[in-house]
């Protein structure tokens, strides 16, 4: 199955959504996007919640625009689940199933054996959003689509259920739409990434590939990446370009800098920090010396920001508490900062 | 002062309650419960039950099948259309009964050419059962609508897109989804519109002085007889109205 | 099908719309415009002009101060008690008005003791426009509340709580944060009663049969002078229905 | 200042609150908790929007039961910042000022000044909570309560508007409340962590002590601790317990276990994975082997399953993406898993 978006375009007020194309095949596209930024629209245009001002989506080579939401096949996962309040989780999903055994199939595939006979108000947020993915998934649809269906259960819910979606996902032969403004959740579950903005597409790839290859600052900073600097190559040899950032001057491995005014963007977690005495010059990365300037305990990790020695810039990482104890981190550490050389990733400038 | 502001504020709200208690309990204590049982079985009490019962039941009918599709449309609809159309389904909500009686009088009094043609086929449209019927649905229809849209507007439309989604039409999804939600607030409004029927008095005064209706045999045992002749009606229709409550609650 | 269904829906619907506009225009047409401004000057219409203005606006007054606090208290209270009170603040709404006119005059009414009373200080409560102002404040005073509750449930609790949490008392929130923000619901259930009260006929018919308020005096022109009489009266009151409706859109 | 809380106690209808003991100086307390555990009334209760059913709360010696709201001089900033959406966000804040230069300073701080004249609906929700805080702050309280106020924002605003609470926080000196069910946030900005279950306190501590030493399976998991095992201690001597799990026996440095029958917890975080031929048997850790399982990428760092050779537990770990790439990993790679001692905690198991 394919679906195929093409020039899809859609006005209200004024907001303007498109035109927009995307291919989706059988594969989890993650769409990720602030609020606001047209992710939901892109949703409702394919379900048939909202009709296009111009434009065609085809699905399995089905023309969708003009076809009314019950013809087209589209399965949808709102975001609170959308339940009928007035039907037990069974009745929700029997609502939608075509034959009686689907129900048995699914309630067991998605744990939900102990709590057919509740109405949705007495289900946790998790089991409701099961329940909504069983009613779903009881169409056979030809294409899924999720409208953050995780945002609003607590963090351990929210992982297994995510877990879930992902076993799930990958034994659907469809196309599947996520839509998330969480960045963790889209890179997890995403075969491709899709990242929106102001009602279009920004980038579309694989969730390493856009993380690691940003094409623009908004997209650098939506996935992440807090080291994003105004730069300036000063040299580009064919093994890569060397670029400055205030005072450092990092080696890269661009070999094609089309201008010499750039973007430096570095994401953190391809930044490592050492000790001093543990660098080692001949690496083939960028080593620069800093000291601790602030700490956060996240959790899972430290985020720490260094300012370096050579220029006023500050460069965010992320250390792992193993390596923030051997180090000992605190405010004014001294430390080594290394930049490998294919971290670096440069963005033309346009203004 | 804080507290001073908080008493009189009560004072303020439990007088107007009184003003609609006190009221009710002294008809209840103005009659001696045998007459009315005696009084209430009376020929003329009897007819005007009747009539009420019957035209406001058909009225009430009438409102809920041509009100229940304009509601849900006001409901899903917005923009300067919506708000027009809602304005000439308030505009009975506000307009004096009496002058209800007298705009439906140019159209199907007896002066009016369709009143003409009315009477001429043997089936006038005033001073008869379905004048009161027209009265009572012009005065009493809005409340189904303009409550039953309330009620539409409470079931939350992604509900009806996650229906059409999983494959079912527009009806069927009006039938199993909206219909079951919206229930208790169209009840509501049937309820009120069934309530306002049997209590219109203005228009059905112009259009239908006969055959008299509960409201209209007050009156006349009012004015013929006096206050206490007024009193079985009064306590039938207080009977009626509170059980509408209870519906309502 | 889907296509059937949706074209009886928007029929019905139409036949309603039509049902409510087609008798006002009716009532435009049925008069020429110089013969209106002519009688609307007659002293008779002036009168009963007067008479329904002042009761209708000191009606709304009283129900707007003693109805403001209630529908707060019924806006942030829950429970039984709150749905006890809110049943007895419906019940004038769904009682018929000449029911309503006849627990009135139980208790006001000349042969009651308070009503034998203020006759004998000189103050009549029937017959009078004290009477009207009666009836008037029984009928129309409950949309004052029953809107006023709903436009104090539409400002979030958590205003007012953030408001105080700010430093500031009861009376300030309410003055600055509710009351502006409850506004344009509040002015609405004002607008609605006032239009209430300006077309109340059942119960003023009980209480009050002089001073003709409009309404009565559309009866009296048409039962003693024929339609063509009602006209200028009922031309002034749909004046009034369409500027409360414009008030409340 | 101090904030003391003693056996406050709450009922409504079947949720019972309390009785909560907590004492807060001037620090942030951050109250971690899942939805509906009573992090909200904990906050009510405080700020007097609730009525507690018995117990007190002294704010600088003063007992606050029984006071109005507006008595308390308590400021709370509410989830959705609860603006007066007919004034400007300039009229909000003076709504709240006893003078009128703070108005001018308190904008500067939380970087208003741009948008002072305009009505919360056209403000972002970062500028929103940023007016909320500053209208809270005017009042000079002697106590603040925050009630999620980064829950609904996107990522990098959320995550900016994070630090200038932090940098925020250390300017003040007086006891702040900051409910969140964001584990990250929490331990970011609390100087100690009170996680709350079933409107009761859990445990509450210093972050990292609360992430790595928890008290209960409960505390384990919301704070990110996946790795939870049925474990029996084998041998206890003085330098350190030895546990089974399954197949698999761990070297702790615990030595006063008191039951046999224990629960083990690892947090992922302090998990570090190797080749194979990089184990070092000397090292003071706890060295098992086993292959990936399942790899997801979180964006800034990948989750790992680790099944055990030895047994069949699986163990989670993240690790950063230089190490990721630098090891190879994808389904079925043979790993080496290093469990510090000192990582290793134990619950005694009450069943």
């Amino acid at each position: 199955m394919t679906l195929e978006l093409s020039r899809l375009r859609k006005s209200y007020g004024q907001f303007d959504f498109g035109p927009v194309d995307l291919t989706v095949d059988d594969e989890v596209l993650a769409v990720l996007g602030p609020s606001g930024s047209g992710k939901t629209t892109l949703l409702s245009l394919v379900a048939g919640i909202a009709v296009p001002d111009a434009g065609s989506m085809r699905l399995d080579g089905r023309e969708l625009v003009g076809l009314p939401l019950e013809d087209r096949r589209v399965g949808m996962v709102f975001q609170e689940g959308a339940l009928f309040p007035h039907m037990t989780a069974r009745e929700n999903i029997e609502y939608a199933a075509r034959d009686g055994d689907r129900v048995g199939s699914l309630a067991t595939l998605l744990e939900l054996d102990g709590v057919l006979e509740r109405k949705p108000a007495t289900l946790s947020g998790g089991e409701r959003q099961r329940v909504a993915l069983a009613r779903t998934l009881a169409t056979d649809p030809d294409a899924l689509l999720l409208d953050e269906p995780l945002s609003s259960l607590d963090a351990p819910i929210r992982k297994r259920l995510r877990d879930e979606l992902y076993r799930l996902f990958e034994s659907l032969d469809i196309p599947v739409l996520y839509v998330t403004h969480d960045q963790r959740t889209a890179t997890a579950l995403g075969d491709r990434l899709a990242i929106v903005r102001d009602g279009g597409i920004e980038q579309v790839g694989p969730p390493s590939t856009v993380i690691t290859r940003p094409t623009s600052r908004f997209v650098a900073r939506f996935t992440g990446t807090e080291n994003v600097f105004d730069g300036t190559v000063t040299d580009r040899p064919s093994t890569g370009a060397t670029v400055s950032v205030g005072d450092v001057r990092l080696q890269t491995t661009v070999s094609d800098v089309p201008a010499s005014a750039v973007t430096v963007c570095i994401h953190p977690s391809r930044i490592t920090v050492e000790a001093p005495d543990e660098a080692d010059e001949n690496r083939p990365a960028n080593a620069v010396t800093g000291t601790v300037a602030r700490w956060l305990n996240e959790g899972s990790e430290y985020r720490i920001d260094v300012e370096c020695d050579a220029g006023s810039i500050t460069l965010t990482t992320n250390v792992r508490p193993p390596t923030f104890e051997r180090l000992a981190l605190a405010n004014g550490t001294e430390l080594s900062v290394l930049i490998p050389r294919e971290s670096i990733h440069l963005i033309p400038e346009h203004e | 002062v804080g507290f001073d502001w908080l008493s009189v504020a009560l004072v303020l709200g439990g007088v107007l309650l009184l003003y609609y208690v006190v009221p009710l309990v002294s008809l209840f204590l103005s009659v001696p419960a045998g007459d009315i049982l005696a009084q209430i079985t009376n020929p003329t009490v009897v007819d005007a039950a009747t009539t009420s019962l019957l035209s406001a039941s058909v009225s009430t009918v009438i409102a809920t099948l041509f009100g229940l599709p304009l509601a849900y449309w006001l409901a899903r609809t917005d923009g300067a259309v919506m708000k027009g159309v809602l304005a000439v389904v308030i505009l009975p909500l506000v307009l004096p009964p009496t002058v209800g009686g007298i705009v439906l009088l140019t159209v199907f009094g007896p002066g009016s050419p369709l009143g003409e043609a009315a009477v001429a086929a043997g089936f006038p449209l005033t001073r008869s059962l379905a004048g009161v019927v027209l009265a009572q649905t012009f005065v009493a229809s809005p409340f189904v609508v303009v409550t039953a849209k309330a009620a539409f507007e409470s079931v939350d439309q992604t509900l009806e897109y996650a229906s059409r989604s999983l494959g079912e039409g527009r009806l069927t999804t009006a039938r199993r989804v909206t219909l079951p939600l919206a229930g208790p607030g169209i009840l509501a409004g049937v309820t009120l519109a069934f309530a306002r029927a049997i209590g219109e008095f203005g228009a059905t005064m112009m259009m239908a002085y006969y055959p008299r209706t509960m409201p209209v045999q007050i009156w006349v045992a009012f004015i013929e007889l006096g206050l206490d002749n007024a009193y079985p009606v009064a306590i039938l229709l207080v009977g009626i109205a509170v059980a509408a409550l209870a519906v309502l609650n």
